[in-house]
């Protein structure tokens, strides 16, 4: 009895949303009390919305762990872990402060502009040195793949730049006609084979087959 | 060993190197700007000729679904809209469904177009921004039955009922199309639940139209869409807002940031020339 | 008419904010132009801990707008998604992990229901469309770029049996063996060139983005206007 | 109520979908009366025990990651993926327990993490190894994108794995973490279904899973024959799209449009 709603019944539950998901989207209103902000799939979007949203405090236990498992083993991360530990607290009071009075005070807004988003930034902007050192190493023509590779990339470079039409007026033209008709069958071609993986993935997942994710051999 | 070639030296060269050249390239050209001529590329030609046809008072979407950390790619682009959407007499929603640092997004964008558009915008009434809402495609589905469900009041704290821009509003029926500025996939949210969604508008609304002014990344994964007609317009990057700074007369970041993008461009080239020139003189060697 | 209007600011925690940001900025820089090092963890452990606290209290604030604020107002069915919240929780508890299947259950249904019903149209339907929508009557065989995307014959010809062979590529049952085998090397090249013309865009992007750093730098020190 | 079905495009749309339900679900029972289904081995899959045994041999930990995922397993585009991912993390965290190679796995996604953790606790209880499974140390979560990628930096460069195994829907910490992989010359697995990032994978790690590739190396680990099934099913519609593709092809290029029409309806 147990392995019923241990195992069936949730394959059942991920199963019967999916379902309501579907007909929602082909069937739409046509179907009274489905559809639109009232209707089940409606709600069943905002209901999934909000475990998601609640599910941040899982990982925030795991990482707090992670961190105390540091400071408590005295390795020689310790240090920043409890950089991390005073840092978290502090600005966790600071926007519990926020969301309780509405009220939002300085060190958290300026902590958000100055710290969050630069860091944000920084980071976002650090793969350009390793798409450069990446570029460099993909771009030999090893073989026939690379060269092709090769020829689409840099021709493409130099119509996105400027002095690309300035050294040579061929190179927007090619450039672009890469952009615009060379790489579409290849990307096409992605886009519908990755359609019909997630479409075969998706029936295996709704009919029970598929629950490597549930940890359970198929 | 010491029969090393400069190209064996070349290939084991410290990538290190490598990143501080590209950084200092980066860097210098915006302290002696160049100027270069650009063309501009028919998906930015056709985003622009889409902003062109906005009525006076008619209503459209700006989507920050960028954050902060994309602004050197996403920002110029935006702001070239605003203003265009301005000087076409049109309205304008804002909403992010992408970053919650969207309030600093829009904030500058305000203040780059402060003496342009803001003096004359009133905000309620011409324009309206609603902040940032999580939850992705799910929410962009919510939004495109009832955005009063999603949204119940502006960043102001205006409840949205109160708001006289808003008054006939409240699906994605009522909005000419969605500007959407994107770092991922939500264009192609807009694309299945707008465009394409479940049609459950309310009297005879079209569903509306989608452009992309993205990141220069998404371009690739998105001209199958711009072709296929599922978006009307297409802006790349920096690059595509160059064009379309170029375009809408506005001159830009965009504008100012394609020399550094002209010098990194000619210095990947020529590494990658050196990477070949390298690797076919030590295959000659072996034999 | 110029955009860039930004004054460069007086006010002196606006200054130090972006100095702090500056050094954090060559912190984590410090990475890839030396090597990992202390000043380098010492901003990671920084930005971590930043990013989790905002994280949970702008979670905790769409929960109240999305979750508290209706159930208060009266809309009790919402009890259900917070009780399915905590049982998430379960996971902590081991004799009752089971428990937290459920909430996922209805995480993984919404997003396969959604991916499954609302992908074929753009993805599969809507690109045979176009790919076997031939030039108007009259175009070109060959007008390499004429402004139109797909608009001669040359390029409508190039797209159709690109696809085809690069989609031959991915069939999965079939060994790439006898008459399959020059489609699919065809197909593979398709896809080398998409991947090569993908990364020179991405190459726009990440260098656009490492720009701005550089410009920013310059901001701070007031090389060029802020 | 108003009509129920619409003759349009997202019908033709409907029709394609429950057409390929059909066809699965008929290759699967097909599989399941004894047809014997071969699937096209994938180097990727093939190179998991290697990058494993690389793993054991020098002593030195695994590093795994499924990727951004857009945060959370509710996304159409992501969570598919995010779970497959996890499928082989299932895979993986066995050979690791089985040779007693530590695996240390970096998520952005909170609402996984029940999955992970069981999928890894089930693992090393396969293998009779319980006591050995240590949520804080196999697990390393970090509650956004970039968060998540200085910390998996910092981490690879501290612990220099032998091998990265990143599968599921990634966005721009691929390169990087692909990258600094490389410069420690870990062996690397790549694989998303994420267009905008397989150029990246494929330029930096030895073997790579492509688009549907990521989904089907699920299915061909579990090697079970209804799985199987439906990968054939899935060759099938390649197959319907092809002839579309080429009929409509050879009407275009007779100025027909009949097939056009019949899609668009």
């Amino acid at each position: 009895m147990s392995q019923v709603y241990k195992r069936e019944l949730v394959f059942i539950v991920t199963g019967v949303v999916a379902l309501v998901m579907m007909l929602d989207y082909f069937f739409g209103k046509n179907i009274p009390g489905l559809s639109g902000s009232g209707g089940i799939a409606g709600q069943l979007q905002t209901w999934a919305l909000i475990i998601q949203l609640m599910a941040i405090g899982l990982g925030a236990i795991n990482l707090i762990q992670v961190h105390y498992r540091q400071i408590s083993r005295k390795t020689d991360m310790a240090i920043y872990s409890i950089i991390f530990m005073v840092f978290f607290a502090f600005l966790l009071l600071l926007g519990l402060y926020k969301l309780f009075t509405g009220v939002e005070l300085y060190p958290y807004t300026w902590v958000f502009a100055n710290v969050y988003t630069s860091l944000g930034t920084t980071l976002y902007a650090i793969t350009g040195f390793f798409v450069f050192s990446a570029a460099y190493r993909a771009f030999r023509a090893r073989n026939v793949d690379a060269a092709i590779l090769l020829i689409g990339g840099c021709f493409v470079l130099l119509a996105n730049a400027p002095i690309g039409e300035v050294l040579w007026s061929g190179f927007p033209l090619i450039g672009n006609w890469f952009n615009n008709v060379g790489q579409i069958p290849g990307m096409r071609a992605f886009t519908v084979v990755g359609a019909l993986g997630l479409l075969a993935y998706g029936f295996r997942a709704l009919i029970g087959k598929e629950k490597g994710f549930y940890s359970e051999a198929s | 060993m010491s029969g090393q070639t400069i190209w064996d030296k070349l290939a084991r060269m410290d990538r290190r190197v490598f990143y501080w050249i590209l950084f200092i390239c980066l860097t210098v050209p915006y302290m002696t700007p160049l100027g270069l001529p650009i063309t501009v590329t028919p998906s930015t030609r056709s985003y622009y000729d889409g902003l062109k046809t906005i009525q006076p008072g008619e209503v459209v979407l700006l989507s920050i679904n960028s954050g902060v950390s994309a602004w050197g790619d996403c920002l110029p682009a935006m702001v070239a809209s605003v203003y265009q959407v301005h000087e076409q007499g049109g309205k304008l929603i804002v909403w992010s469904i992408g970053y919650n640092d969207c309030d600093i997004t829009w904030a500058r964008i305000k203040t780059l177009l402060a003496t342009n558009v803001f003096t004359d915008w009133v905000e309620g009434e011409d324009y309206v921004y609603f902040g940032y809402c999580p939850g992705q495609e799910t929410n962009v589905a919510l939004l495109r039955d009832n955005i009063r469900g999603v949204y119940t009041k502006d960043v102001r704290g205006v409840a949205t009922d109160d708001i006289p821009l808003m008054e006939d509003i409240n699906d994605a029926s009522k909005i000419k199309f969605v500007m959407s500025s994107d770092t991922g996939d939500a264009q192609i949210y807009y694309i299945r639940q707008w465009k394409n969604g479940p049609v459950n508008y309310v009297g005879s609304g079209q569903p509306p139209l989608v452009a992309e002014m993205g990141i220069a990344m998404n371009k690739s994964g998105d001209m199958v869409y711009y072709l296929s007609g599922d978006e009307f317009g297409l802006v790349a990057g920096s690059r595509g807002a160059a064009e379309l700074e170029a375009l809408v007369g506005l001159k830009g970041n965009a504008t100012i940031t394609m020399d550094s993008i002209s010098v990194s461009h000619v210095l990947l080239v020529l590494a990658i020339i050196l990477a070949n020139v390298g690797m076919f003189a030590t295959r000659g060697q072996k034999k | 008419m110029i955009a860039n209007v930004a004054a460069y600011p007086s006010d002196p925690l606006v200054i130090l904010g972006i100095w702090v940001a500056l050094f954090l900025m060559l912190a984590i820089y410090s990475y890839p132009l030396y090597k990992e090092n202390p000043v380098y963890r010492f901003a990671e452990h920084i930005f971590v801990a930043t990013a989790l606290a905002i994280g949970i209290i702008v979670n905790l604030t769409s929960l109240r707008n999305s979750a508290w604020t209706p159930l208060v107002g009266g809309n009790y069915l919402l009890i259900i998604p917070i009780i399915l919240g905590f049982c998430m929780y379960f996971l902590l508890i081991p004799k009752q992990r089971w428990v937290s299947r459920y909430p996922i259950a209805i995480l993984v249904g919404s997003s396969l229901g959604l991916g499954i019903a609302s992908n074929p149209l753009p993805s599969i339907i809507t690109q045979v469309i176009s790919t076997i929508t031939a030039p108007k009557a009259g175009t070109a065989v060959w007008a390499w770029f004429p402004g139109s995307p797909t608009g001669d014959w040359f390029s409508f010809v190039f797209v159709a049996v690109g696809l085809i062979c690069s989609m031959t590529y991915f069939l999965l049952t079939y060994e790439h063996t006898g008459p399959v085998k020059p489609v699919t090397i065809a197909g593979r090249y398709f896809i080398m060139l998409a991947l090569g013309a993908y990364f020179g865009n991405t190459v726009l992007f990440r260098f656009s983005m490492l720009a701005e750093r550089g410009q920013y730098i310059l901001r701070v020190l007031g090389l060029v206007p802020y | 109520m108003g009509v129920w079905i619409v003759l349009d495009t997202k019908f033709v749309a409907l029709l394609l979908l429950i057409a390929s339900f059909a066809l699965f679900y008929a290759y699967m029972k097909l599989a399941q009366g004894g047809m014997k289904i071969k699937v096209r081995t994938f180097p990727a899959v093939a190179a998991i025990p290697e990058a494993i045994g690389r793993a054991a041999e020098m002593g030195k930990p695994v590093y795994y990651s499924t990727g951004l995922g857009q945060l959370t397993l509710n996304n159409q585009l992501n969570g598919p993926q995010t779970l497959a991912g996890i499928s082989i993390l299932g895979y993986t965290t066995r050979l690791c327990a089985k040779s007693g190679v530590k695996i240390t796995y970096f998520t952005p996604i909170a609402d996984s993490l029940p999955l992970v953790e069981e999928t890894m606790r089930n693992a090393y209880l396969a293998e009779g190894k319980p006591e050995e499974f240590d949520p804080t140390t196999a697990i390393n979560f970090q509650n956004e994108q970039s968060p998540y990628l200085t910390a998996s930096l910092g981490w690879i460069q501290r612990e220099k794995p032998a091998s990265s195994i990143l599968l599921g829907g990634f966005y721009y910490e691929s390169v990087c973490i692909a990258e600094a992989g490389n410069i420690i010359g870990a062996m690397q697995i790549g694989g998303t279904a994420n267009t905008h990032q397989l150029p990246f994978l494929v330029a930096t790690c030895d073997y790579t899973l492509i688009m549907e590739e990521l989904y089907a190396a699920s299915a061909e680990i579990s090697g079970n024959p209804d799985v199987l099934g439906s990968l054939k099913g899935e060759d099938l519609l390649k197959f319907l799209v092809l002839a579309l593709l080429g009929i409509g092809f050879l009407l275009a290029l007779i100025g027909n449009t009949s097939l056009i029409g019949l899609l668009r309806l």
